[in-house]
């Protein structure tokens, strides 16, 4: 397949706007193809395949916000066609329609966010039925008891075994800490209030854990760091706590060509204050700090406005939200390992809340000199679902749609964050970086975000012409464009044509499989099956998920050597 | 004169029922099913005794089962265990939730020498019904 | 041959641990299994063979006659309904909605008959819940309100609930208590700290006392409430707030009685009204093993857990209205297919006469009073014995299950994809 | 005004689903493109002149100028007059379920009975029925927080369960019985009932349920005192206090024990 004339955007390789072809080949990009197939993107824009890093789309967490939300399930429907499945849904789709969404919009590999191990298979299950686009899953360790133990007797070679074998009881692709320690006391109801709070009856502190991880992280030499979200999130002054806890793991380094640690939805973290009423964005503060500090990478959880579920494996802040909002509250522990909850939201423009939580993702992301630093995402569906990307980007390019938006907002939108002073508008180059490049970077995908030979066929190729569409003034056209791919190329195959999805080949599921030393493993095995024995509630030769459950698996070797 | 005992019909699980639920054409699920548990009061109230059988009636239809007493229920409750011949006395309607009202029906009981209905027997009358069957 | 770590096919314990021997092919013990365990595994009398129905009465055929027909049946249907799921594993659901979209029918399961106002009142207020083990680990009060699982989950208090030890449980029955809610003295009830024996179809009530109770607004409510003296109910809402870690296990006491999924809804809010105070966990009672994982997958395919009218290519959830007693009730589906449920059994008879009068196709390992009705007899495998695939625990936590012995039948699954593939190749034709 | 007649053709085991009887919809068609109109019977697609036999004008009409008369038997017949915004339906006969779905205006008038979920959503307009309603009168969707918002439903005969459930405005009047919970989670509406209720208000936050029947009322009702009301006493409650509401609820005759 040849992609004729379009007007190119490979950030990793250099490219900038340069009006080239790009073959593919047996699902990779070549040099030259000598396959007939042409498609003639000439005056348009063509980018490699979106990446998601972070978006609750499979598992527990997700369909139980399909469950108790009907009401959702009815908002997005649409009917079979002899090609497709049913979809239904806007925070929580099904599974059909997140893979149809995704593509419609460019996007060819996304991860699931938050996976416990013992439910893993869950997720696995839903992944496998989400059609086109790739996938992988993050797993939780922040809260799980064999972490917490390794930490309290500072077993870090122990712990690294750990984290390989629940990588692999999960076929997960990377370690994810969710409210580290704050998920284990809601057990009986508590959370820790920052990272030197110990976690009752384990005696160790949110500071250990992260910092343990992230060492075990290293020493497994992943492909990801740790992907972190913070305590207090979602709290009013909780900068304090984020800022405390990126100084805490500075003098960690990283074993690969990447960043050592990546805070996720950062919007929720950047938050001043010493309450609701004086809740203001510190989101400059946050962005200085990564500024100083290339060691660090984050996402912004952009806020939406309208619908959303907000889930999270941080139960305890779900409690607090179902009381503040009087919503529907599902929380779900799960034993030995952590907990979680879902509740349905309305982001309001006239809320000053939200109006500033809108501002102060726009902050983060555009006050973070180095895009590749920074991820665009909304963390689906928490701040509202992957759809609104197009708005995202149309926001992050222009400052003339950012002060008509700020105009319909709650003034304290205005007051209260510094984004009426942003004049910065990220370029072409910048949005590939921060929904491609980068987020494959950060996850240490060598074959992703870019259209360099070897690179995966995954191209997006839009109705816009960048050398005539100016997007500060046009963000419409912007939006409208990268809301309906002219093509989306997935593997080399044509999967959206207009629009329209017009082939539904089912992607690869990426997981980490990371080797340790024998002895460590033996006692990671010995203690899991003491744990088995006594607390678990299902036999440890029932825990692991099977193949049967990853039909289409891309291993990442992984470990120590 | 015909003692009848006005009460409530629940249904339910029984650890007999259940061992059988998969085999619902064997004498272990007709033993354990076809029953009507009373408590002692309304047992006596009726003047049945030994192996009686009991018709229930409500305004959905009647059935025959054979009584036993349970000290757990109290009186004016009778259960049956779940499956058809429970069913046989439950109405319709689901409530506007699809749930039938398996438990809560209002009965009336009396002590009958009328057999109780095999499943076979239980189920004939609907056989000969049978509708489309091209 | 022992084969280790089974998980059971019979309640929505989904028990991991029995242990199965196997000679010549054949089952011949089961241990660790409870008595409704035990009986599943041990086998039951097995449909004979395909069967159609000719001049009335069921005649043996070939599977591929059987299938036809079923394919025959559906494909005729305006109104098909394709019922079940439940007594059989997820890769059959997933099949079955397939099938469903393709034939435009209404798909529903056997929790229609069972939580299923559980659901609906999950809809309105979210669940509370947890794994069975964090129970196990963690809970010093535990409440069955509408459950005898003495009866219906023999294993769990043991495994899960009030008798099992733990992290910090470690004096398991003892160091708990028990409190149960029922309209009868149950055999769980016996064993209890405290029973509070209530009048059928007062729960709702019973609920909105107990939770201005915990909300320290006792003292406006009545001295009784539906004939309980208000004293039982301030100790169990004492009892209720001391606890460290509670948990709630509803049963059909509240689905199928008066007020029905209001009776968990109330049920739910006060599991969220006591988390103000201490930590409280609700958990329904799921009956088959693997009702839970037909709300699973229903969920992530169409959107909804049950009851899902695909009549219009688009999906639509209305029990109620799209629920199969609904349908029955209001004599409007006019083709049934059952898979792996006995309707004609468990749903009312004035329900079952409206399934006596259209075609049923019946896809099940055992013969029961649907086989009376049905006009396509299918004979499977047992899944969870002779047939492998994913099941939910009553928890929502999934598992797999295994394969024990060889039947020589095809799996639900099979049987199902043979239907879907047939009445593709008449969609093909016309 | 412009009246189209439709009359079925045939009883309808299957439902059908035909949201497209509305005046909003008829206006702009002639006679002819309003048989022609898509309709479902079951998983068939069919037109609306295969199942009904559509008499009346030709010309298009304004909607508000259009009514649409249905006789005949319409109890399978779903969805009749969904999101219509003004105009009239009248109905010789029953309806079958979500009649009036969101409806924002126009009246409806019934002079059968009518099937569950009448007046769904319903934001404005009006709907009158001669005979019975089956449950969710005016209630919302599964999951949603606002049933109706708006509007006027008057019932003379008796309702079903769940009356008005989360009522976020308008009045429901219901002359016979209701069944089990009328204005569970009420925010805001109003509910007379003539006749019986079974635990009315529920959840309710505020709004306003009165019950000249008899009811039984919960616990979490606080009696505060007696009032007379068009020459009858009522015993008047606060609730539900279970969820800190403000309701009021007025109930004529009290269910004890």
């Amino acid at each position: 397949m040849i992609i004729e004339g379009g007007i190119v955007y490979d950030p990793k390789n250099g490219v900038l706007g340069e009006e080239m072809d790009v073959s593919i080949e047996d699902g990779r990009v070549v040099e030259e193809s000598r396959d007939g197939e042409k498609i003639d993107a000439r005056g348009m824009l063509v980018l490699p395949g979106g990446v998601d890093a972070h978006a609750h789309i499979a598992g527990g967490k997700v369909n139980t916000g399909r469950i108790m939300r009907p009401e959702d399930g009815r908002r997005g429907t649409e009917p079979r066609t002899k090609l497709l499945r049913p979809s239904t849904g806007y925070t929580v789709p099904n599974c059909y329609a997140i893979g149809y969404r995704y593509a419609r919009l460019g996007y060819t590999i996304a991860f699931e966010a938050a996976t416990p191990i013992l439910e893993a298979r869950h997720t696995h299950e839903e992944l496998e039925e989400i059609p086109i686009v790739d996938k992988g899953a993050l797993t939780l360790f922040g809260n799980n008891w064999e972490v917490l133990e390794c930490v309290r007797d500072g077993d870090l070679d122990k712990l690294a075994a750990f984290v390989a074998w629940g990588l692999r009881a999960s076929r997960g692709y990377g370690v994810k800490v969710v409210n580290p320690g704050g998920g284990e006391a809601w057990g009986f109801g508590g959370n820790v209030k920052g990272i030197d709070d110990p976690v009752p009856s384990f005696n160790v502190t949110p500071r250990e854990i992260i910092r343990y991880l992230m060492k075990a992280n290293e020493a497994l030499r992943l492909p990801h760091s740790v992907h972190l979200h913070t305590n207090n999130l979602g709290k009013p002054g909780n900068y304090e706590t984020t800022l405390a806890t990126l100084r805490a793991v500075e003098d960690i380094a990283a074993s690969r060509d990447r960043q050592v640690l990546h805070v996720t939805h950062m919007q929720f973290s950047a938050y001043g204050g010493t309450g609701w009423k004086d809740f203001e964005s510190k989101a400059s503060e946050i962005a200085d700090y990564f500024n100083k500090h290339d060691q660090f990478t984050m996402d912004m959880g952009q806020l939406i406005f309208g619908s959303a579920t907000t889930m999270t494996a941080d139960a305890p802040l779900e409690y607090a939200n179902a009381r503040l909002l009087k919503a529907k509250w599902s929380n779900h522990d799960i034993e030995l390992e952590e907990s979680s909850g879902v509740v349905p939201i309305v982001y309001g423009r006239k809320n000053p809340i939200n109006a500033i939580q809108w501002a102060i993702g726009l902050e983060l992301a555009l006050l973070t000199e180095d895009p590749w630093q920074m991820i665009m995402t909304t963390d689906h569906p928490n701040g509202g679902p992957f759809v609104n990307y197009p708005e995202v980007i149309a926001l992050l390019m222009s400052r003339p749609k950012r002060e008509e938006e700020l105009a319909t907002l709650h003034e304290l939108a205005s007051k209260r964050s510094s984004l009426p002073t942003i004049e910065r508008e990220m370029d072409w180059n910048e949005v590939a970086i921060v929904t491609r490049a980068g987020p494959a970077k950060i996850l240490g995908l060598p074959e992703k975000g870019h259209l360099g030979v070897g690179a995966d066929g995954d191209v997006s190729i839009y109705e816009i012409d960048p050398e005539k569409v100016d997007p500060s003034r046009d963000h419409k056209e912007v939006k409208a464009a990268l809301a309906r791919a002219k093509y989306t190329i997935k593997g080399g195959e044509v999967v959206v044509r207009d629009g329209e999805i017009v082939a539904v080949p089912q992607g690869r599921t990426y997981w980490v499989d990371a080797s340790v030393p024998e002895d460590q493993a033996a006692k990671v095995e010995a203690d899991l099956a003491s744990k088995f024995a006594k607390y678990y509630s299902i036999q440890m030769s029932n825990y692991m998920v099977q193949d049967a459950y990853v039909t289409r698996p891309r291993v990442i070797k992984a470990g120590v050597i | 004169m015909v003692i009848i005992l006005k009460a409530i019909m629940i249904s339910g699980r029984t650890l007999g029922q259940g061992a059988s639920l998969e085999a619902k054409t064997s004498p272990e699920f007709f033993k354990a099913t076809s029953i009507c548990a009373l408590s002692e009061s309304d047992y006596d109230d009726l003047g049945i005794s030994g192996e009686a059988n009991v018709l229930v009636r409500t305004e959905f239809g009647e059935v025959v089962v054979s009584a036993r007493k349970d000290d757990g229920l109290p009186p004016g409750v009778i259960f049956i265990p779940m499956g058809p011949w429970a069913n046989a006395v439950v109405g319709m309607d689901t409530g506007g939730c699809g749930t039938p009202l398996f438990k809560g029906t209002e009965a009336e009981v009396e002590g009958t020498k009328m057999r109780v209905k095999d499943i076979q027997e239980l189920f004939a009358d609907l056989l000969r019904r049978g509708g489309d069957r091209s | 041959m022992i084969v280790e770590d089974v998980l059971c096919p019979f309640c929505g314990c989904l028990c991991d641990d029995i242990k199965v021997e196997v000679e010549d092919g054949r089952i011949v013990g089961v241990k660790r299994a409870c008595r409704l365990g035990s009986s599943k595994f041990m086998g039951h009398e097995r449909i004979s063979g395909p069967m159609v129905r000719r001049d009335g009465e069921l005649t043996e055929t070939t599977y591929d006659e059987a299938y036809d027909r079923a394919a025959q049946i559906l494909k005729a249907a305006k109104r098909p309904l394709l019922y079940g799921w439940c007594s059989t594993v997820c890769e059959t659901a997933k099949k079955g909605i397939l099938l469903a979209e393709e034939v435009g029918g209404v798909i529903d399961s056997t929790a229609t008959v069972c939580h299923g106002p559980s659901i609906i009142g999950i809809e309105e207020k979210g669940l509370a819940g947890s794994t069975l083990g964090q129970v196990k680990n963690r809970a010093d009060l535990i409440v069955f309100w509408g459950a005898n699982p003495a009866e219906a989950h023999p294993r769990h208090t043991m495994r899960y609930s009030s008798n099992s030890t733990g992290m910090f449980t470690p004096e398991g029955r003892g160091g708990r208590k028990v409190v149960v809610v029922d309209v009868r003295r149950t055999r769980t009830a016996k064993n209890a700290d405290k029973f509070i024996l209530i009048r059928p179809g007062t729960d709702y009530e019973v609920i909105s006392a107990l939770r201005m109770i915990v909300k320290g607004k006792g003292d406006l409510i009545p001295d009784t409430v539906a004939g309980i003296p208000k004293s039982d109910l301030e100790e169990v809402a004492g009892m209720m707030l001391a606890a460290k870690f509670g948990a709630v296990l509803i049963g059909l006491g509240l689905t199928h009685s008066r007020g029905r999924y209001k009776n968990v809804d109330n049920a739910l809010s006060l599991v969220a009204d006591l988390n103000g105070f201490t930590k409280f966990v609700v958990l329904a009672m799921r009956g088959h093993y693997n009702v839970a994982g037909f709300g699973q997958v229903c969920a992530w395919e169409t959107g909804y857990p049950m009851a899902v009218d695909l009549a219009r290519g688009a999906p639509y959830f209305n029990p109620g209205e799209t629920a199969a007693c609904d349908l029955l009730a209001r004599k409007e589906a006019d083709a049934m297919m059952v898979v792996a449920a006995d309707p004609a059994s468990n749903f009312p008879r004035a329900t079952v006469e409206a399934m006596a009068e259209i075609p049923v196709i019946q896809v099940d390992p055992f013969p029961n009073p649907t086989t009376f009705l049905a006009d396509v007899v299918i004979p499977t495998a047992v899944c969870g014995i002779e047939a492998e695939g994913t099941a939910y625990r009553m928890d929502g936590l999934s598992l797999r299950m295994k394969k024990v012995v060889d039947s020589g039948l095809p799996t639900d699954e099979e049987v199902v994809e043979n239907i879907l593939d047939r009445v593709r190749r008449l969609a093909d034709d016309n | 005004m412009r009246q189209i007649v439709i009359k079925p053709r045939r009883g309808f085991r299957v439902p059908v689903e035909a949201e497209r009887i509305s005046p909003d919809v008829f206006a702009p068609l002639s006679i002819e493109e309003i048989r022609s109109l898509q309709v479902w019977e079951g998983n068939r697609k069919v037109t609306l002149s295969d199942l009904f036999e559509i008499s009346g004008e030709s010309e298009p009409a304004p909607p508000e100028e259009t009514v649409i008369s249905l006789s005949g038997d319409f109890s399978g017949v779903k969805r009749i007059g969904e999101n219509m915004t003004c105009g009239k339906i009248a109905v010789a006969g029953d309806v079958g379920m979500h009649a009036g779905n969101g409806m924002a205006g126009g009246e409806i008038l019934i002079e059968g009975n009518a099937g569950g979920w009448l007046g769904r959503e319903m934001r404005g307009g009006k709907i009158a029925v001669l005979g019975d309603a089956g449950d969710y009168v005016g209630a919302g969707y599964r999951g949603e927080s606002c049933g109706m918002r708006g509007g006027e439903i008057r019932i003379e005969g008796s309702a079903g369960d769940y009356l008005g459930e989360h009522l976020c405005g308008g009045t429901i009047t219901v002359v016979g019985d209701a069944g089990d919970f009328p204005g569970i989670a009420n925010r805001g509406g109003t509910i007379v009932i003539g006749g019986d209720a079974h635990l009315p208000g529920a959840e309710m936050a505020s709004g306003t349920i009165t019950v000249r029947g008899r009811a039984r009322v919960l616990p979490s009702f606080q009696r505060l005192e007696t009032v007379e009301i068009d020459g009858l006493r009522f015993d008047k409650f606060l609730g539900d206090l279970v969820d800190g509401g403000k309701g009021e609820l007025y109930a004529a005759s009290v269910e004890e024990g």
